[in-house]
């Protein structure tokens, strides 16, 4: 296959899908109880130097309790997939966990602003970038999930965002026209957070997708954490809901509003008060120091940081907007 | 002639450029009020999609993320990144509206970096999805403020295509054919392309302007177009939906 | 791109995403009402020549009474899909519908044995055949859906299957390996017979998705056959169970029963006594000839088959039969 | 020694083989009751899967067909035939079982045509999903009648890869590293094959058979493992769960 232009980005992860085939050819088919403490999976299942990826888009369905946890467990070296990575990438920065970035969207916080922290991380010269867009991750996944190394898309052509990735251009055998083949991303683990599993992995969630489905597929090891927890029987009734399969899955842990301070869709809006704190806070290093240790390195888990933050009244407020309560008179 | 902002006659001009029955790609911010201005005045059946999977919503106030619940509310569908990308690389899309820290010429926009990429002096968010709104829909458009520091001889990076390096190089490229951008939306004017060179050329310029002053905002020479417009002013109307129903809280207008 | 090897085979459709994008251009955005019966249906969006394609697997949820309007109406000289196409494929043998046909599963009926008519008009040297296999052509689909002319997998390599494809073998520029390309396939029209369905055209099923996402992205006019309409409201409330959206849609037809003699899941199951008649009355000319005029050209439409067939008793012993009724005491 | 029937032996034969915690992909008839009868033996997290995608079922009863809705019964996933067969692409698929019209020396099926593939003397189904399941999975298996119109020195039609021309050549082929043809279950007797040359090579026979008989019931010329075993026939308890739980109608063993 000819190349027509080759990216000089480097990439972080291996596309051989023999090599990601003699991985999966080891993980246990059987239907076994995953149910663990978000503590221990982070501590079993996400290590230094791995490759991690984040479900969800920006501050939405984005696992946010096993963003704290890595950064508490002070994870460092690691591959990150910054696939619209906002509020995750702002605690990952904060933590400094990881020194190889694949960029689609970082920094930002969308409408809200831009992260300092996240921000300063990556301009210190610590951090190896290479550049994607949002579609092409998305297709790096699809390759991985479908077991291949390689698919084509059409866009980057003829942009510096091509000539920092790590795709190649080449010229269909069917059209003569040029496409770009994006590299399969095999990421070492993932956390993905949902809104309902069984014990032992099978997972769905409502609203958009984003590109869960085939990072679940792609990923070497899965974290599943859930709002809730809910019988094998449960999932039965309705195989046609499941999203993500038991057999991807590794670890499963009920962390209620592990989205928070992002939304999760139907269940609690994002707490917009509390990301403005984050932002403005990064601001002054010694505030943000201690910033960090109220929110994260003096809390024991996920319900000590809400807990600190407006507890079940804050929840039930998150619920109301979700919901746009206010409207119904 | 009723009082208003830059931000609110740039979303005003935007909104009417989208016609009834269009699909528009948008993010949050200026784009999605500009795309739901259109929906409340002329264009009540154009269709919005958002890259994270919300495809035709309803939505009932401006999303703060593009995968925000309200960007799903009352939709046809919840989908996912590859149901509203692969949509629009298949041609279902027909505009995008983008914005960035530095344009050029033609069209070409940088969201990525100030600065050499592997140090960059000013590191910014990077494509997300401009890059590939911008490969797939038909019709791209900008929209942001004019002056010299964004409107640049050279980009510093070319994170998302315009016309590339202008005439046939934008086809020549490999990306889809028969797309590229459209109309750019400044607070000083608005500007096409030149059919030909691809280079940018003012068309219409904003009342209080003149072709000097939109010449002297911008780092690179204007073309004219032959008959230059006068743009229209927001409507009473225009500014009463965007302050009431739309941005109530001046989260975009209030910039 | 160099190719290391080329199937032989004929592409029966334009795989250039160019061309599909000038025609998805020109399909109208607006959520409009479709409803239409299905003889107009047929009659204004299927045309001979067309390159068909029918969604289901096997007789599972296929539309099936769709596929008698097409054979009613007489159309010719179409080129189909033969994606596990079982009794659609014998219903359209019987008309004599097609003569180009991507062959991944046909002939058959799974467990049933195999379609004498199938074979012999397949046999008669009248159809021209290009094999794929079942992967194959989803991953054709997929192709068209992503706006690409191909995507690679790694499977028929160093086969007849292969080399009868019209796919090509290539050498992948990141791990050097070999991978196949497979062209995109654009179907000018297709159907699927969904449970539920709008006037608009947001459509949802339950069950096995099968192929039908993906078809339904890639077809350039699509036909949605449905067990029961309903408001649009009903699908705003839950938009994450939409599976496909309004305007891929260019027509929607109310049709109870749509995928009898096939099974339509948590509806009906298959009428086993009728498909075996129709594969022992295949074997006798004079005698299908009568089978097919009771069935098909003598009924006005679905519902007149029906009636033929038992009416709706049977549709309620189909109905205990999908629920398994007769096992709850 | 119970009384049964061939298809009942090369089922329950058949069965042993898929120990507990693979996965297996399946079509409907015998491989599916071979993978049904391992479940309820030695085998009870034997993981099924369907081309269709029908992930993990627990079938009620025989499927008709491979996308019924027995085999998404209260299952893991009711998914796309994208999920299922990805999953195999991946690696995530142990094993599968297949037959066909012809096989060869080195495992290679036809499934596609007798004669000419132009203007064939016979037309059969073709691949289905077999292709796909025989590249994929890691060990292919094959259950079938032996006889020397079905074992041929060549196929007229080579649908479905085993080790193709032997030796290295699969993995020349670009087929995934390290899958293959892993055994051939017929009437008579149990094959695998040599691990350098890849030809079939006996290594265990049903009762009442010798390698001579084998041979004669075969177009090429078989291999012989150094020592061969004497298979153990159907359990009373295999036969009886074939017969009253798995497949009361004798759709599968009475054919």
């Amino acid at each position: 296959m000819n190349t027509v232009e080759a990216g000089q980005g480097v990439l972080f992860t291996d596309p051989d899908p023999d090599k990601a085939r003699q991985f999966f050819r080891t993980k246990n088919r059987k239907m076994i109880r995953k149910v663990m403490e978000l503590k221990d999976a982070i501590e079993k299942f996400v290590h230094d130097g791995d490759y991690l990826a984040i479900g969800g888009f920006g501050a939405n369905r984005t696992p946010m309790a096993a963003c704290h946890e890595i950064v508490r467990q002070g994870r460092k070296n690691m591959g990150f997939a910054g696939h619209t990575a906002t509020h995750d990438m702002e605690v990952l920065s904060a933590g400094e966990v990881y020194n190889r970035l694949d960029v689609a969207y970082v920094i930002g916080l969308e409408a809200r602003g831009l992260s300092a922290c996240s921000r300063k991380y990556v301009e210190s010269g610590k951090v190896e970038v290479t550049e994607w867009t949002n579609y092409s991750l998305t297709a790096r996944l699809k390759a991985a999930a479908m077991g291949v190394p390689f698919v084509p898309t059409r866009n980057v052509m003829g942009t510096d965002t091509f000539k920092e990735s790590a795709s190649k251009i080449v010229e269909c055998p069917y059209t003569g026209k040029k496409v770009v083949l994006m590299p399969a991303l095999y990421p070492d683990v993932s956390v993905i957070h949902v809104h309902e599993c069984d014990v032992y992995g099978n997972a769905r969630f409502k609203g958009i997708a984003v590109s869960d489905i085939d990072l679940a597929n792609a990923t070497k090891r899965l974290i599943i954490t859930t709002e809730r927890l809910v019988n094998h029987d449960e999932i039965a009734r309705d195989p046609s809901s499941t999203r993500i399969p038991y057999f991807l899955v590794d670890a499963v842990c009920e962390v209620p509003f592990g989205a928070y301070p992002g939304t999760m869709p139907y269940e609690y809006f994002s707490d917009e008060v509390h990301l403005k704190e984050w932002l403005a806070v990064e601001k002054d290093p010694d505030e943000f120091k201690a910033f960090l240790q109220k929110n994260i390195f003096g809390c024991k888990d996920h319900e000590g940081y809400i807990a600190v933050n407006g507890g079940a009244k804050k929840m039930r407020d998150l619920r109301a907007k979700e919901l746009l309560l206010s409207r119904e008179v | 002639m009723a009082d208003f902002n830059t931000m609110e006659l740039m979303i005003s001009i935007a909104a009417r450029e989208l016609e009834n029955g269009a699909s528009v790609g948008v993010g949050t911010g200026a784009p999605c009020a500009a795309a739901m201005l259109a929906q409340k005045t002329a264009s009540p059946d154009l269709v919005i999609m958002f890259e994270a999977g919300g495809i035709r919503p309803r939505l009932p106030e401006m999303p703060i993320s593009v995968g925000d619940s309200r960007t799903f509310y009352k939709a046809s569908m919840a989908g996912s990144m590859g149901d509203a990308m692969e949509a629009c690389s298949r041609g279902f899309v027909d505009y995008t509206f983008l914005g960035g820290a530095q344009i050029d010429i033609y069209g070409n926009l940088n969201s990525t970096v100030i600065g050499d990429h592997k140090k960059p002096k000013v590191r910014f968010p990077g494509s997300g999805g401009a890059n590939d709104f911008a490969s797939f829909c038909w019709k791209m458009m900008v929209m942001t403020p004019q002056n010299t520091k964004r409107f640049v001889e050279k980009l510093d990076f070319l994170t998302t295509p315009g016309w590339l390096e202008g005439g046939n190089s934008r086809m020549e490229s490999g990306l889809p054919e028969g797309t590229g951008p459209y109309k750019i939306i400044t607070d000083m004017a608005i500007m096409d392309f030149e059919p030909e060179s691809k280079r940018m050329r003012v068309i219409s310029i904003h009342p209080g302007h003149s072709f000097e002053n939109v010449q002297e905002n911008c780092g690179f020479q204007l073309l004219k177009a032959g008959h230059i417009e006068q743009t229209a002013p927001p409507t009473d109307e225009e500014l009463r939906l965007l302050r009431e129903e739309i941005d109530p809280y001046r989260y975009v207008i209030g910039r």
